[in-house]
C-alpha cells in the first residue's frame, strides 16, 4: 500500500537492435494512459489553494501529462476531490463520479477528502470513500504540492501495473526515525 | 450568409420565449468555492437569481464548542483559507478582549506584518482568479508565483504554507525567526512589482475594461444596507476601513491610505484590491522599522501561555502547567465579547461567549463574504449570464467562511 | 449564629467549628491536603495556614526569622506573624482571620506547595490522578513559579502492591496520612502507618498484613494525590475524558450515593466515586460497591431473544403477548426484582393489576455478609422499593418455587436477572411460559421463552429505596446498548400488545402515578462541606 | 460615545423595553423586550444621534438551561459615528418551541441571510421574513445543529454509504479516540427527566 515500484521505460517497451520495439498491448495502453490523464478538479475547499500552486508554474503539474482539465466528467479520467465534502455535497460528488467513463480513477486530495479530517461532526462526510471508491489518498491539511505530485506519480505507477488496490502517499522516510537519531546525537 | 428577408424588422423576427431556468453549480468549473445559482434567463439576461450556499458547511461553530479555546485556531485557519493568518489574529484578539489581555508590543507588530502579508496573498489570489475567469491567464500565473513567495515566507515563519494555526491566545506560537525582517523586505518589492505587472496587462486592456466596467455596479446605500464591508464596500466610494475607523493592534501608528472606487463595479473592485496590495506593503515597511528586535512575544501568565518544552520534560512544575492548559484548556472569564478586525474581504467578527470553563460556550464567526454573497443575487440580476462568473470572482467568496 | 471575619468578610459558624469548616461552608476557599471532613484533624500538610490577628489590646504572636536581603545580599532578622492551621483552630466570636489578603499566608502556601513538589517525580503523563490532582490545582492557584531546586530528587519505591486492590507510589506521596487515618478511624483496622522521617518517609503496611479490609478503595479515594491507585482503575482511562452521573450504588440495600464515571466516546462506565451524603454513606463506599459499576457491562444481553434465539424487539414483544394471552390468570404470576428500580417494578405491578394477576413474587440476589459501617446483608438495592410499589404482600422466590412444583403457577412474567438460589433451572424449566425482562444473563434468561432486553441502572433514570426507606434517584449515565430499553417501557409495550393501555407513556407521567416515596435526599448535606465539591458540579 | 447610546435607548423606551444593559469588555449591550425588537432597531437606524446604518452581524445563542432559552444577538454599526451597539432579545421555551421574533429585513436588507442562518442553526423563526428557508443545511436535515442538545457527531447522510470490505479497512481506523476530544465540558446536555 503506497509503495512505488517505478518501471523503467525499457520494462514497458523492449527496443530491439534493428530499430523496432516490442511490448504487450495492455502495457502500451497503460503507458499511454498514465501520461495523458485528463483531470476533473472537484474543488471545494482549502486544498484548492495548494491545488492552484500545484498547477501553477512552480510545481507544474503539466510535467506529468495531466494538466489538461476537463470540466465535464464525461471526458475526464481522474477525479481530483480537493477539499472537504459535506453531507450536502456528497450526492453531487457521487453523480459526478458516475458520469465519468471507464477507465476512471479517484484521488482524495487532503485529509478531509480522505477521512473527513477533524471535521468530525454533523455536517461533514467522513471521507469520500464512503461514497465513491478512492485510488489514491493524499494526506495533509492541505498536502504540500510535493506530496500531490508524489500521489500523481503513485497513481501513474498503479495504472502501469494495473494495480487496483488503493494507495496512500507516505513520507519517503520515517520522520520519527530521524528524531530518534537526533535525540541520540544530542545526548 | 444573407438574411432571409431584409424588409422584415428585427422585432418581427423575435419569437416569444419563456424565461429559461438554469442551475449553475454547485460543481461548476468556474465556481471556485462551491455555490449554486439558480438563474432565470430571458435570452442572455438574468431576470431572477437565487444564490444557494452551504455546500461547504463544515459545522465550524459546533466543532468549536467541543474542544478548548486554543483548539479553535485550526478551525479559523480553514475558514478563510486564502488568508488564514488574518483569521488567526482576529480570533486571538476576540478572546484576548474577553480575557482583558494585551499582547506585548513585539507580538503586535508581528501580527500586523504577518496579517498584511496574508492580505496581499488573498488579494492576489482573488484578482488572479477573477482575471483568469475573463480569459486573462497570464496574470494568474504571475500572481500565483508572487503568492508562492509569500507562502515561502510563511513556511519559514510558521512551518506551514497555507494553514498555519500560528496564533495563540496571548501571543503567537513562536517568536519571529532571525532573518524575518530581511526576508520580508526581500520579497516585498518582488510581490508588489509582480502585482503591478499583472495589473498593467489589465487596467487599460480594452476587452477587460468592456467586460468589467459598469458591470454589476452597486450603489453606496445598497452596499451599506447589505452589510458589505472591505474592498467591495470601498469600491463604491465609502472609505470605511476598520483599521482606520476602530484601530486595533498598532494600526494607529502607521500611515496608509484607504483606496476607494466610485462605480462599485467589477473593475473598481479589482483595482481597489490592487491598490491595497500597495498599502499593505507600505504598512509592512513601517512595521518592520518600528518592530523591536528583542522582547517577549507572549504575555507572561502561567495560566495562559504554555511553558517551554524543555522544562516540561524535566520539572514537575512545568509539567503541571502544561497539563492544566492542555487538558483543561485555559480558563476564559465568563462573559461575551465581539472582536472585529479588517480581514481581506472586510469585517471579520468573532462573537465569543464563555461560561468560565476551558471550553467555548459559543464561538460565532461573522464572515465578511457571507454578507457579500448575500447581495450577489441583487448584483447579477439584469446582467448578462456571462458576467455572473467575473462578478462572483470579484466578490471573492470564500466557501469556508461563507458557509461556516 | 455567631460570626467571625475572614479577610473582612463576616462568616457565620457554629460552636466547635474550625475556621476551615466555617469558611468552606461560607464558600470561601482555603486550600488543604490532609484535612478531610470525615476524618480526624492531623494538620500536617500546613497548606491551610492562615494569619489570625490578635484580639484588641493583645500583642501579635511574632516569630524571629532570617530573610535574605537582596540589596545587602545578606540574611537579616525580621519578625513574622505566627501562622496557624485553619483546619485545627476553632473559630471564635469576632475572630479576625486573614487568608488571601495576607502576603505572609500567600508566601506560606507558595512555600508549602514548593516543598511538596520538591521531590515529586514528573509523573503526570502516567499518573491516574492527573486531572483531579490537588497538587496540580494548587500549583496553579497558589504557586505558579518554576522549580528552583537543581538537585536530583529523592527516590523512593514506586508501584508497591499494598494488597489485592491498591498500589502505592512513595515518590508521589505527600504523607498527608489521610489513608492511615481512614483505616484507623473508619474501618477500625489500623493496617497502614507512616515509616521513616523527613523527605524519605513513606506509608507502609503493618508487617505480616496486607491492605485487604472491605474498604480499601476508600484509601485511594481519600488520597489527594496519585500516591495510592486502584489496580482496577489503573491505566484504564484519563479522568478528563470522563463525565460523571449522579448514581446509586447497586451493591447492597444501603444505597450509597455515588458518581458513576463514564467515557462518553465509548459509552462505557469506568468507576464509582462516593458522593457525600451524611444521611446515607457520609463520604464512603465499600469495595464491593465500588466494583459494582461492572454490572453495567458484565454478561449483558442487549438483544431480544425468543426461545434463546436473537430476534427483533417488536417481534419478541408480540410473541410474548401471544404466549401470555392463553394463560389463565390464576395460573400466571409476576416476579418482581429487587435489582430493578421502582419504575420497572411498578410497571409490572400495574400490568398484573390490568390482567388481574394476583400472584406476586420477589427475586434478587441472595443475602451476603454485612457490617455495621456500610455494608448491608441484603445485596439488593431496591427490596424496600418493591415492597412499596407492590402495595401488598409479595411472596419470596422460594414461594414461587413451591408454587411451580405444586403446579399452581404455569406462566411467569419475570423482571430482573438475579435469583437468590444456586440453580433454579430445573424449576424454571417446568414453566409453560416464562417471559423475562432483564438486563444480563442468569438462569432466568437461560430458561426464558421470550427475553426482552432492559436497561441497567446506568442506562436509565430510576428511583431506588434503600433499607432505611429513603427514595433516591439514580440518573442515567450511558446510552442504552443496542436494543435495550428501560424496563418500564418494555412492560408498557407488552401491556399494549396484550390490549392493555396504560395511562402513562412518559417517565414523568409514570412517576406521577407511582406510589410516592420519601423525596431524594440532597446530594450535599448542609452541615458538611463536600470533599469533592468540584465533582458534584460536574454531573 | 456608545454609553450615550444606551442612555438614549433607555430615555426613549424606558425599562419596560430595555430590560438590562451592560458594557462588558467595552461592548455596550442592551437586552430588548422581544415584542419591541423591530421598533427599537428602526429607531436606532433612523435616530440622528444613532444612525446605526449597518447590521454587522445577527446570530443566535442557546442558553441551554435558561428561560427563555434562546438569545438573538445583533451587532449594529454606524459608519457615521463609528460607534457600535449590541442588542439582544430572549425568546423560546425550554424545548425551543415558540421561538419567534420580528424580522429585521425591512430595516436592514442584509438581515435576510443572517436570519435565515439563525433559523437554520437554531430553529428560531422570524416573522415577516421574505423567504425563511434553510440556508447552510439541506431541506432533508432534521433538527437544528447548534442547539446544545443536538449531538455534534450525529450525521444525516443524503446518500447511502458504500458497503464492502475495502471501504474502511484500507486505512488505519479513524476511531472515536482519533476524532475530537470530548469531556472537557463537564456539563452533559441531557434533560434530567429523560
Amino acid at each position: 500500500m503506497g509503495e512505488m515500484i517505478k518501471p523503467t521505460t525499457s520494462q514497458v517497451i523492449q527496443t530491439g537492435q534493428s530499430g523496432f520495439a516490442t511490448t504487450k498491448f495492455n502495457e502500451l495502453l497503460a503507458w499511454a494512459r498514465k501520461y495523458s490523464l485528463f483531470q476533473y478538479p472537484f474543488v471545494t475547499a482549502c486544498c484548492a489553494m495548494e491545488f492552484m500552486s500545484t498547477a501553477s508554474p512552480r510545481y507544474d503539474l503539466a510535467r506529468f501529462g495531466s494538466e489538461a482539465p476537463r470540466f465535464t466528467p464525461r471526458q475526464a479520467d481522474v477525479l481530483w476531490v480537493v477539499g472537504t465534502v459535506s453531507q450536502r455535497q456528497a450526492p453531487i460528488l457521487k453523480r459526478v463520479f458516475e458520469q465519468m467513463t471507464e477507465p476512471k480513477w479517484v484521488i482524495a486530495f487532503g485529509t478531509c477528502a480522505s477521512s473527513g479530517g477533524f471535521y468530525d461532526n454533523y455536517a461533514t462526510l467522513a471521507g469520500i470513500d464512503k461514497v465513491v471508491p478512492v485510488d489514491i489518498y493524499i494526506p495533509g491539511c492541505p498536502p504540500r504540492p510535493e506530496a500531490v505530485l508524489d500521489g500523481l506519480m503513485l497513481l501513474q505507477d498503479k495504472i502501469q501495473r494495473g494495480d487496483k488496490t488503493p494507495g496512500v502517499v507516505k513520507p519517503r522516510h520515517d520522520p520519527a526515525e530521524n528524531l530518534v537519531q537526533l535525540r541520540r546525537k544530542t545526548g | 450568409m444573407e438574411p432571409l428577408d431584409q424588409e422584415v424588422e428585427e422585432s418581427e423576427l423575435e419569437l416569444p420565449s419563456d424565461p429559461m431556468q438554469l442551475m449553475m453549480g454547485p460543481s461548476h468549473p468556474a465556481m471556485h468555492g462551491t455555490v449554486r445559482i439558480a438563474v432565470e434567463l430571458s435570452g442572455e439576461v438574468v431576470v431572477k437569481a437565487d444564490v444557494q450556499i452551504g455546500y461547504l458547511h463544515r459545522g465550524f461553530e459546533k466543532s468549536c464548542e467541543r474542544g478548548n479555546w486554543t483548539q479553535v485556531f485550526p478551525y479559523v485557519d480553514r475558514c478563510n483559507y486564502s488568508s488564514p493568518m488574518l483569521n488567526n489574529v482576529g480570533y486571538a484578539l476576540a478572546v484576548e478582549k474577553l480575557c482583558g489581555l494585551t499582547v506585548p508590543d513585539r507580538c503586535q507588530y508581528y501580527r500586523v506584518i504577518l496579517g498584511e502579508l496574508a492580505r496581499m496573498a488573498d488579494h492576489l489570489v482573488c484578482n488572479a482568479a477573477m482575471a483568469m475567469e475573463l480569459g486573462a491567464f497570464t496574470p494568474f500565473l504571475w500572481w500565483t508565483r508572487a503568492r508562492e513567495m509569500i507562502y515561502d515566507l510563511f513556511e519559514e515563519e510558521t512551518g506551514a504554507r497555507v494553514t498555519h494555526s500560528f496564533g495563540r491566545i496571548g501571543g503567537m506560537a513562536h517568536p519571529p525567526t532571525d532573518n524575518f525582517k530581511q526576508h520580508t523586505l526581500a520579497i516585498l518589492d518582488k510581490v508588489v512589482a509582480s502585482s503591478d505587472e499583472g495589473i498593467s496587462l489589465l487596467e487599460t486592456n480594452r476587452i477587460f475594461m468592456d467586460r468589467t466596467m459598469g458591470v454589476s455596479a452597486i450603489s453606496q446605500a445598497d452596499a451599506i444596507a447589505l452589510g458589505w464591508t472591505g474592498p467591495c464596500l470601498r469600491s463604491t466610494g465609502v472609505p470605511y476601513d476598520i483599521r482606520k475607523a476602530h484601530p486595533y493592534l498598532v494600526y494607529d501608528r502607521f500611515e496608509f491610505d484607504v483606496p476607494v472606487g466610485h462605480e462599485g463595479d467589477n473593475y473598481d473592485r479589482l483595482m481597489v484590491r490592487a491598490e491595497e496590495v500597495h498599502q499593505s506593503a507600505r504598512i509592512i515597511r513601517q512595521a518592520l522599522e518600528q518592530m523591536p528586535d528583542e522582547g517577549p512575544i507572549n504575555v507572561d501568565d502561567p495560566r495562559i501561555v504554555l511553558p517551554p518544552k524543555g522544562e516540561v520534560y524535566d520539572t514537575i512544575e512545568a509539567t503541571i502547567r502544561h497539563f492544566k492548559i492542555i487538558m483543561e484548556g485555559l480558563k476564559v472569564p465568563a462573559g461575551e465579547a465581539y472582536g472585529y478586525t479588517e480581514a481581506a474581504n472586510g469585517e471579520l467578527g468573532f462573537y465569543v461567549v464563555s461560561d468560565g470553563s476551558g471550553t467555548p460556550y459559543r464561538v460565532r464567526i461573522r464572515p465578511p463574504s457571507f454578507a457579500l454573497v448575500g447581495g450577489l443575487s441583487k448584483l447579477i440580476t439584469g446582467q448578462m449570464i456571462a458576467d455572473i462568473i467575473p462578478t462572483f470572482g470579484s466578490m471573492n467568496m470564500i466557501g469556508g467562511e461563507c458557509d461556516h | 449564629m455567631p460570626t467571625f471575619k475572614i479577610d473582612g468578610k463576616d462568616v457565620p459558624f457554629e460552636k466547635g467549628d474550625t475556621i476551615l469548616r466555617a469558611a468552606l461552608r461560607a464558600g470561601i476557599d482555603i486550600p488543604y491536603y490532609c484535612w478531610h471532613p470525615g476524618l480526624s484533624i492531623a494538620a500536617n500538610c500546613r497548606m491551610c495556614l492562615v494569619e489570625i490577628l490578635p484580639p484588641p489590646g493583645r500583642p501579635p504572636m511574632l516569630l524571629d526569622v532570617l530573610e535574605l536581603d537582596r540589596e545587602k545580599s545578606a540574611y537579616v532578622n525580621v519578625k513574622k506573624p505566627k501562622l496557624q492551621p485553619a483546619c485545627q483552630v476553632p473559630a471564635g466570636e469576632n475572630m479576625e482571620v486573614l487568608s488571601d489578603t495576607s502576603e505572609h499566608v500567600l508566601r506560606a502556601r507558595h512555600s508549602v506547595q514548593e516543598f511538596l513538589l520538591l521531590n515529586h517525580p514528573v509523573d503526570c503523563p502516567i499518573c491516574d490522578q492527573a486531572g483531579e490532582c490537588k497538587l496540580q490545582d494548587y500549583w496553579l492557584e497558589h504557586m505558579k513559579t518554576k522549580k528552583r531546586m537543581r538537585d536530583e530528587p529523592v527516590h523512593k519505591p514506586k508501584a508497591v502492591s499494598f494488597g489485592p486492590t491498591i498500589v502505592y507510589d512513595a515518590e508521589r506521596c505527600i504523607i498527608c496520612t489521610r489513608c492511615v487515618r481512614f483505616c484507623k478511624e473508619v474501618v477500625k483496622d489500623p493496617v497502614l502507618t507512616v515509616r521513616e522521617r523527613g523527605n524519605v518517609n513513606e506509608i507502609a503496611v503493618s508487617p505480616g498484613r496486607e491492605l485487604d479490609h472491605a474498604y480499601t478503595f476508600m484509601t485511594e479515594h481519600v488520597c489527594p494525590v496519585g500516591a495510592l491507585t486502584t489496580k482496577d482503575f489503573r491505566f484504564k482511562a484519563r479522568v478528563w475524558f470522563l463525565r460523571s452521573a449522579k448514581s446509586i450504588c447497586q451493591g447492597c440495600a444501603t444505597g450509597c450515593n455515588a458518581y458513576l464515571d463514564y467515557d462518553p466516546r465509548y459509552q462505557r462506565a469506568y468507576r464509582y466515586r462516593p458522593r457525600d451524603n451524611e444521611k446515607v454513606n457520609q463520604h464512603w463506599m465499600c469495595d464491593e460497591g465500588m466494583l459494582s459499576y461492572k454490572l453495567a457491562h458484565d454478561d449483558r444481553i442487549t438483544l431480544a431473544r425468543i426461545g434463546g434465539k436473537q430476534a427483533k424487539l417488536a417481534k419478541a414483544v408480540s410473541k410474548a403477548a401471544e404466549l401470555l394471552k392463553d394463560g389463565p390468570t390464576d395460573q400466571t404470576a409476576i416476579l418482581l426484582s429487587a435489582q430493578h428500580s421502582n419504575e420497572d417494578n411498578f410497571a409490572l405491578v400495574s400490568l398484573a393489576k390490568a390482567l388481574g394477576i394476583k400472584a406476586m413474587f420477589l427475586t434478587g440476589k441472595a443475602d451476603g455478609e454485612g457490617d455495621d459501617i456500610l455494608r448491608h446483608v441484603d445485596k439488593n438495592p431496591n427490596t424496600a422499593g418493591v415492597k412499596l410499589v407492590a402495595a401488598k404482600a409479595v411472596g419470596s422466590f422460594d414461594d414461587l418455587v413451591k408454587g411451580i412444583e405444586a403446579g399452581t403457577v404455569k406462566h411467569v412474567v419475570a423482571l430482573g436477572s438475579a435469583v437468590p438460589v444456586e440453580d433454579a433451572d430445573s424449576t424454571l424449566k417446568q414453566l409453560t411460559t416464562l417471559v423475562v425482562v432483564g438486563s444480563s444473563s442468569s438462569s432466568l434468561s437461560r430458561n426464558a421463552d421470550v427475553f426482552l432486553p432492559a436497561c441497567t441502572w446506568a442506562e436509565a433514570h430510576g428511583v431506588y429505596v434503600n433499607a432505611k426507606g429513603m427514595g433516591q434517584q439514580s440518573l442515567r449515565a450511558i446510552a442504552p446498548a443496542d436494543d435495550a430499553q428501560p424496563g418500564w417501557k418494555l412492560v408498557a409495550d407488552l401491556a399494549e400488545a396484550l390490549g392493555q393501555k396504560f395511562a402513562w407513556s412518559k417517565l414523568k407521567e409514570l412517576r406521577a402515578v407511582m406510589p410516592a416515596v420519601k423525596e431524594p435526599e440532597p446530594e450535599k448535606p448542609e452541615d458538611e462541606p463536600a470533599e469533592n465539591a468540584d465533582a458534584s458540579a460536574e454531573s | 460615545m456608545a454609553q450615550k447610546l444606551l442612555d438614549i435607548l433607555i430615555e426613549r423606551f424606558g425599562d419596560s423595553v430595555v430590560l438590562e444593559t451592560h458594557n462588558h469588555c467595552g461592548d455596550e449591550t442592551a437586552v430588548i423586550d422581544a415584542a419591541h425588537w423591530r421598533e427599537v432597531a428602526t429607531f436606532l437606524r433612523d435616530d440622528p444621534r444613532c444612525k446605526m446604518n449597518m447590521l454587522a452581524d445577527l446570530c443566535g445563542v442557546d442558553r441551554f438551561d435558561a428561560e427563555p432559552r434562546f438569545e438573538v444577538v445583533a451587532h449594529l454599526n454606524s459608519l457615521h459615528f463609528a460607534h457600535r451597539l449590541r442588542i439582544k432579545a430572549r425568546i423560546g421555551d425550554e424545548d425551543g418551541e415558540g421561538a419567534l421574533l420580528d424580522s429585521l429585513v425591512p430595516v436592514w436588507a442584509g438581515a435576510n441571510w443572517f436570519e435565515r442562518e439563525t433559523y437554520d442553526m437554531f430553529g428560531i423563526k422570524f416573522e415577516a421574513h421574505p423567504d425563511l428557508r434553510r440556508i447552510l443545511l439541506y431541506e432533508e436535515f432534521e433538527g437544528y445543529p447548534l442547539r446544545k442538545d443536538y449531538p455534534a457527531a450525529k450525521t444525516q447522510p443524503l446518500v447511502p454509504y458504500r458497503e464492502g470490505p475495502d471501504v474502511l479497512d484500507k486505512l488505519p481506523p479513524f476511531g472515536a479516540d482519533e476524532g475530537m476530544v470530548f469531556g472537557r465540558k463537564h456539563l452533559d446536555y441531557v434533560k434530567e427527566e429523560d
